[in-house]
């Protein structure tokens, strides 16, 4: 995947926004053809991704840069969104980034479960300077799949 | 710089309980503002917490992590936590995070007050 | 105003992105404190501008670049929204970038006025090394003309 | 690569009349689609032409230029436009462009029709 990104977002770590680049990000999905729940679903990935930079790379510093990339095709020729957050905040090991056991019932943890819950690939690598770098991709189900999903969000 | 931040929160009385209604997406600029009402509803001591989340379109977990914590001191009150309303997107990150059997879950304010 | 922008986009000049983009600005616009209706009207606005620079800037060639960047603060220590946008697309006259006469009812030409209908300040420039950059700024009203507005729109 | 473009146009002969009715944003990805929907339905010849705009919650310029073509046309051949239904934010925008007083502006489908 070496063409450049469709879309390449700079954010500072701010919470306040969050809400518009996840809005951006449920708009791109739905162009790409994704249904609006899986496009909701999508933008709630991206939105604990960010969140974590926020909280855990930049430990809720409001000053930190956020990378956001979108490509609109899961890989070369197949349909789908790819999206890559990076940032420059500290480094940890990938295989440290899991959440909480889901039934030890206590508040936070989630935000893992939820991106590996809705995203085809979500992996996490250090980059080579500092920060890490998380790649997520979810493929367009195929039609018959995305009516059914549509379906059972009505 | 100042920014507002435009989630808006009541809270009401009915009987013995406190129905607490957030307005607006419930993400991590939010969440604090949540944690704060349900704090200071929880400090009347109602025998009962309803949170009504009909108006939250958008919730991510942190706001997720907010109701765990109330549910957490609720029940470190013996009281108890209702929530109620549940917009088809809000419902889905509960299921996401296996949390539907955890919370009392009621279909409107109605149901949670009985 | 040279701070850094809060949040810096570059996307590629196709129509598909126009939606995503706008409703990160009406996302941004609202959490600033814009009521809905403004925050709407500031994501036409940049809709306008960024599709004139799809359909002049690049003569709708989809692979052109577009630069949105935004600051927030219409100037610093002034609540609004300071919006710019870069393109590496052709060259023009600044003075040439107006609508068509209102009156004299056609198609198109409604993008430039609508800009400036919505927008305190409304201003391009030919940038150094190629295209243009347009600078649009929007106070945030007082909090009565706000509920003015919002009264509107009921 | 070809992405999809998931505005929904239907268009309904109702009498003399052709209603068009869009679903979703008109934007510049889009207006072309609307273009060639009024196209088709006014191909058919027909007495008036309705677009039902109660599905468009956002209209751009490229939405408003490509039914001010539309007025155009259906001028020439001698029939009528009548535009219904519109939402508070694509009414504004023709407020700004000053063409609410241009076109036939109904509240309703019936309205349009009588
Ligand atoms: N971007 C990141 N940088 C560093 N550590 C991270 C990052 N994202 C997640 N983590 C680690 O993974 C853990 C699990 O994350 P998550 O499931 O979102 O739960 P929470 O953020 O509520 O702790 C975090 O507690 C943190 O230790
Ligand atoms: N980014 C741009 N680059 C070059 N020319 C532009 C640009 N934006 C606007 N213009 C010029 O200004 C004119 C008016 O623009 P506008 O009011 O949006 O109407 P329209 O795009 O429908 O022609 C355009 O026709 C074009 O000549």
């Amino acid at each position: 995947m070496n063409q450049p990104p469709a879309i390449d977002i700079s954010l500072r770590s701010k919470p306040i926004y969050l809400a518009g680049t996840r809005e951006l990000i449920v708009g791109i999905a739905k162009r790409l053809g994704f249904s609006d729940q899986l496009a909701a679903q999508i933008a709630l990935a991206s939105d604990e991704a960010l969140a974590n930079v926020i909280n855990h790379g930049y430990g809720r510093r409001e000053d930190g840069i956020i990378h956001v990339l979108l490509w609109p095709e899961a890989e070369p020729g197949v349909k789908g969104l790819r999206l890559v957050i990076e940032d420059e905040g500290v480094q940890i090991d990938p295989d440290k980034i899991c959440g909480r056991d889901l039934d030890d019932v206590k508040p936070g943890g989630l935000g893992v479960h939820i991106m590996r819950e809705v995203m085809d690939i979500v992996r996490y690598e250090r980059r080579d300077q500092a920060g890490m770098r998380l790649t997520m991709i979810k493929r367009l189900p195929a039609p018959e799949q995305k009516e059914a999903h549509e379906a059972r969000s009505a | 710089m100042d920014e507002p931040d435009d989630i808006q929160i009541s809270s009401e009385t009915i009987g013995a309980a406190v129905v607490v209604r957030p307005v607006g997406d419930i993400d991590l600029s939010r969440s604090p503002v949540l944690r704060e009402s349900i704090r200071s509803a929880l400090s009347d001591g109602p025998g009962r917490l309803v949170v009504d989340l009909a108006g939250v379109d958008y919730m991510d977990s942190s706001g997720v992590a907010t109701l765990v914590e109330a549910m957490q001191l609720t029940k470190r009150g013996g009281h108890d936590l209702v929530l109620c309303s549940l917009t088809d997107r809000v419902r889905s990150i509960f299921e996401i995070a296996r949390l539907e059997q955890v919370f009392r879950i009621e279909q409107d304010v109605d149901a949670a007050l009985a």
